[in-house]
């Protein structure tokens, strides 16, 4: 974890809910996709976490949905403005883990940590098979980047408005998968967890942060090798250790 | 040079700049950030007889200028700390620790306190009888004075160490509480702890943490922390950790004259990992400003 | 539309947003900005039998996202208000207003409200018991489930009126307390007044008030209002009205699901004078994107 | 008094501590000078009440010494910030109440409304003697402004630095005056008020504000004419009917 100031330097809204920031800083403390940052914004207490999306050296692409005033905040600042930030927080996805052929899972606002995920399975010549779900058409984002990678994109809609009507874990038998790397709301990890078909993966959680590095005990799960820190110790944990 | 030692009942510190329990975890990951023998001291987390993994999550919420927390002392237990936390501890701290202590019944603080008065690296113990968070038949310790004065005599008997009793602010008189610490053997007190709060989830229509109440803790606090130190500076003779709120070296000095010999940060350390090191680093200068040349002068300064 | 009237011990309000006792004054420095008339009531500043100036000056201070009050009751006396303002309010605003009634012993309570009991122009009278500001033999009558169900009693005997008290936050258990108003006969709790709390200046190295403490309000006190408003609601049957660090529409709807049936805003105003009108035009939206259609169906929602 | 909006077009550095502000936006609430502004400052709870130093019909100037956290906020701002503003506020200087030959009088930043005042006196045809008292030359500011007024200036620092050697009150009698309109830190309007010199006089105090604008009783003060709140009643008081 470092701590360090990034600058907004590019947005651009994505559709009614969901920007894409890129910030300038110091991202050597980011070591693999499915980390987060947690930013500082002016006037709130706690931090929010944001997963990272995409990095290079010094470059930090992040696609944030406006749920509430913090987010709302973020995604209203200028170009210009600049935020505290911890940088390389949790553990992210372990792509040397996977066995077998890899689906991505990706529910809503929970598909981009998946993006740089990816991005760095396409370059080591392993473009993963990628499965969104959305409650809408109007609702996706990104499509053209993952397809972009060389991925295979399989879409379900809620209102069945674009690709599938239906859940994420309908489009799971046709790509054929056993591994899946997985991040969206609750409801949906725990149904792509109760899928048979998928033998092992990694589920990034999510959790209310009191600090997001480790020190306070507030974002705490059980799971099958004891009590892990979401923050710390997750957000990604792995199939056979989940307990619901 | 200002000097910015203190002294609490007997203990030397370096300066009064103390992270709080249950926001420095162990100090591992803070040690990451920093050398953590630039503080004065830190408190561990509240430390309970059995391993415990707390309250169900969603355990935090944000409020105007704070949060809530209902933790629920997740903890290891006094043996694993003891093993394993505490000779970490003491590599990544030399001075002497702070060992906060929990409990549900008074048998239990006892053998905890028994445990803790072996471990050399413990310099004070800080007796938590105000966690918000613990339905132990509904009041906890810190809301009346005879129970207070109960845990307060019974752990004295068990250690050698200096006992400072944790205060709870959700009553009506803490002086009282104070003094009823004091008379039972006390050798101070440690206030205050998180003020009980609660946030709803509009759109769920139930409250945000899943224990339905939590501790406020963060700059709101800071008023109410003045106030409640400065109350009870009046009512005992013994020394008084004030914490509440602090973020920053003037709110260190504002909780030192209304009576504190050391200050704890908490929340602080959580929204700035550097926070404290922080607060070390420009306390000197604030003690220029207002004329002091050895901080402890400002102890009760504003009575 | 949603609907956003409310019943408060059988006084209907076009909407449960009420400027809270003190911070609105007489209504004429507001009735400049906007028409009172779009308010549910409005709580005038607290009365007392004889005239008085109120605590010296400095009676302000901030503190993070509030501020601290020893305005210390200042206001013309009863006498003054019934003959002067309550006409003149009764011009701006022309639905039932709230009387805050203050005093130093139970007569002077009786007395007051025996004396309001006469005016047309009150629907609903607000004891305040809890207010932090004053020194009258230490403890005010809020603090002591006792002293509280006897000022109630007493006052209920001498006035038709519904009669709703104003309890006070610095207590081990508000659940106590408005029980025992409730069993002595009140139609309703006000909560909450004021947190107690201090400031010091660090230059003189004195409190910033001249009354040392003064009372926090302002959006720091919300989650300790949304908590014991909760807590009231679980322990009484009669209606709350809930206050304390309300600033927007949001937060009316998070102090009804706790419990309330309508809101006091305090401190909200002060900061912006505007305020209580900009809730009152946000409160159907909010409403309406919690999918309620009649607003009272929020009070108590969270249980 | 209205509510607006004030962006802030310009900021000068005039010491160490006080700066010259403008700002743009909807004078016309103003009256009198003497009368002051509450600013919101993003972050701050209450308002800072400033003085206005001059007006005209859309550009208001502040002079603003950095006393605390929230001024040196302000101080601090970027040209083309805004701020939410009580305008309008108080009673200001009434210059028609003035009788016989007036010196206006001032200490540190106190003087700042003294300017609008001097300028408003001034055009009338009637450009008022001037005496001000700083701790230091250093401290200084607006001597040329005052002066360019055809106001005759005087001058008195507690170091000596500049000017006479001494309070304020030393200045009074070479001026021959016997009104005042006073503004400084209270020991000092408390010496000018004893000064016999003066049969009549208005004197403008501070005081800590819940709102500045009537309705908190937050800064009541004692008068001959009873309870009057600094904010709306005053912030000018006259000599007669001031107690201690
Ligand atoms: C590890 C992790 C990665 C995340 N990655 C992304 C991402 O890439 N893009 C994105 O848009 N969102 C992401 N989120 C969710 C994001 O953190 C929340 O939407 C955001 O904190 C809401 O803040 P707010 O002020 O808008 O909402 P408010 O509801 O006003 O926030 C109030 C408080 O609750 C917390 N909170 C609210 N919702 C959540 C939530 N879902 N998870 C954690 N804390 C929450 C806030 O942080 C804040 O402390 C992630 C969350 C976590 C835990
Ligand atoms: C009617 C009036 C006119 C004023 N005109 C000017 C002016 O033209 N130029 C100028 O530089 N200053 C002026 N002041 C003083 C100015 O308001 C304070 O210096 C400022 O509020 C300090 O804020 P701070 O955040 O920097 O200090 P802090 O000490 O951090 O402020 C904390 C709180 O105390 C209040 N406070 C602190 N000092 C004062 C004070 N002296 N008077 C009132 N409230 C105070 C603040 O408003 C704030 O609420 C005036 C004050 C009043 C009452
Ligand atoms: C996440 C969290 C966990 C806490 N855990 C403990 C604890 O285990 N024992 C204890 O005595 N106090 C605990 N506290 C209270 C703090 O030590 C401190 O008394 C309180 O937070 C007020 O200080 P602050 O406003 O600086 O945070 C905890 C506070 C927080 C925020
Ligand atoms: C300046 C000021 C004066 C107050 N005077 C009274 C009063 O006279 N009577 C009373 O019952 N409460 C009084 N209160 C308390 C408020 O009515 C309210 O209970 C409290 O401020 C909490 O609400 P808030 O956070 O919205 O301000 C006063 C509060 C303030 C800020
Ligand atoms: S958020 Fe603090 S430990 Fe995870
Ligand atoms: S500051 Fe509120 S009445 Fe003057």
């Amino acid at each position: 974890m470092i701590q360090t100031p990034l600058t907004l330097i590019h947005k651009k809204q994505l559709n009614r809910d969901v920007w894409e920031l890129a910030l300038a800083g110091d991202t050597s403390a980011i070591t693999a996709p499915g980390q987060f940052v947690n930013l500082l914004l002016e006037g709130r207490f706690l931090r929010r976490p944001i997963s990272v999306c995409d990095w290079d050296k010094d470059i930090l692409l992040l696609l944030v949905r406006v749920a509430g005033k913090g987010t709302q905040q973020l995604c209203r600042s200028e170009v210009g403005t600049s935020f505290d930030t911890l940088m390389g927080l949790g553990n992210g996805f372990d792509i040397s883990r996977s066995a077998g052929k890899s689906v991505l899972v990706g529910g809503g606002i929970g598909s981009a940590p998946l993006y740089g995920l990816a991005k760095r399975m396409a370059k080591a010549g392993n473009a993963p098979a990628v499965a969104l779900g959305f409650n809408s058409g109007d609702d996706t984002f990104y499509l053209k980047e993952f397809a972009e990678l060389g991925c295979q994109i399989s879409l379900a809609t809620v209102d069945g408005s674009l690709g599938r009507k239906g859940l994420v874990t309908d489009l799971l038998p046709q790509t054929g998968c056993d591994y899946g790397f997985v991040c969206g709301p609750e409801p949906m990890l725990k149904a792509v967890w109760g899928c048979e078909q998928l033998t092992g993966g990694q589920f990034s959680f999510e959790e209310r942060m009191g600090c997001g590095f480790g020190a306070c005990m507030g974002c705490t799960c059980k799971t099958r090798y004891g009590s892990k820190r979401i923050c710390k110790d997750g957000p990604v944990l792995s199939k056979e250790e989940i307990v619901w | 040079m200002v000097d910015l030692s203190v002294s609490l009942a007997g203990v030397s510190l370096k300066n009064p700049v103390i992270p709080a329990s249950g926001t420095f975890g162990y100090g591992r990951e803070f040690a990451e950030c920093y050398d953590l023998n630039l503080l004065g001291s830190f408190s561990f987390k509240g430390t309970t007889a059995d391993p415990r993994f707390g309250n169900p999550t969603p355990r935090i919420a944000e409020t105007p200028s704070g949060m809530l927390n209902a933790v629920g002392l997740q903890n290891p237990g006094i043996d694993a700390v003891i093993a394993q936390e505490l000779p970490n501890m003491a590599e990544l701290f030399h001075g002497p620790l702070i060992a906060n202590i929990g409990g549900f019944s008074v048998e239990e603080y006892v053998e905890n306190c028994r445990k803790i008065d072996q471990c050399p690296q413990v310099g004070i113990i800080e007796v938590n009888i105000s966690c918000p968070n613990l339905h132990c038949g509904g009041k906890n310790f810190g809301s009346d004075p005879k129970s207070a004065a109960e845990v307060t005599a019974a752990v004295k008997d068990v250690t050698h160490k200096p006992v400072f009793m944790k205060l709870s602010p959700n009553v009506t008189d803490i002086a009282e509480i104070a003094r009823a610490c004091e008379d039972a053997g006390a050798d101070g007190v440690s206030l205050i702890n998180t003020l009980l709060g609660m946030r709803i989830d509009l759109k769920r229509r139930k409250p945000l943490l899943a224990n339905k109440t939590g501790g406020l803790s963060g700059p709101a606090l800071l008023p109410v922390a003045v106030r409640m130190v400065y109350e009870v500076y009046e009512a005992v003779s013994i020394p008084i950790i004030g914490m509440g709120g602090v973020s920053c070296a003037e709110d260190v000095c504002e909780l030192m004259l209304a009576g504190a010999t050391a200050v704890e940060v908490g929340a602080a350390n959580l929204r700035d990992p550097m926070a404290c090191k922080k607060i070390v680093e420009e306390l000197g200068g604030v003690c220029e400003r207002l004329g002091v040349s050895h901080i402890r002068a400002l102890t009760g300064g504003a009575h």
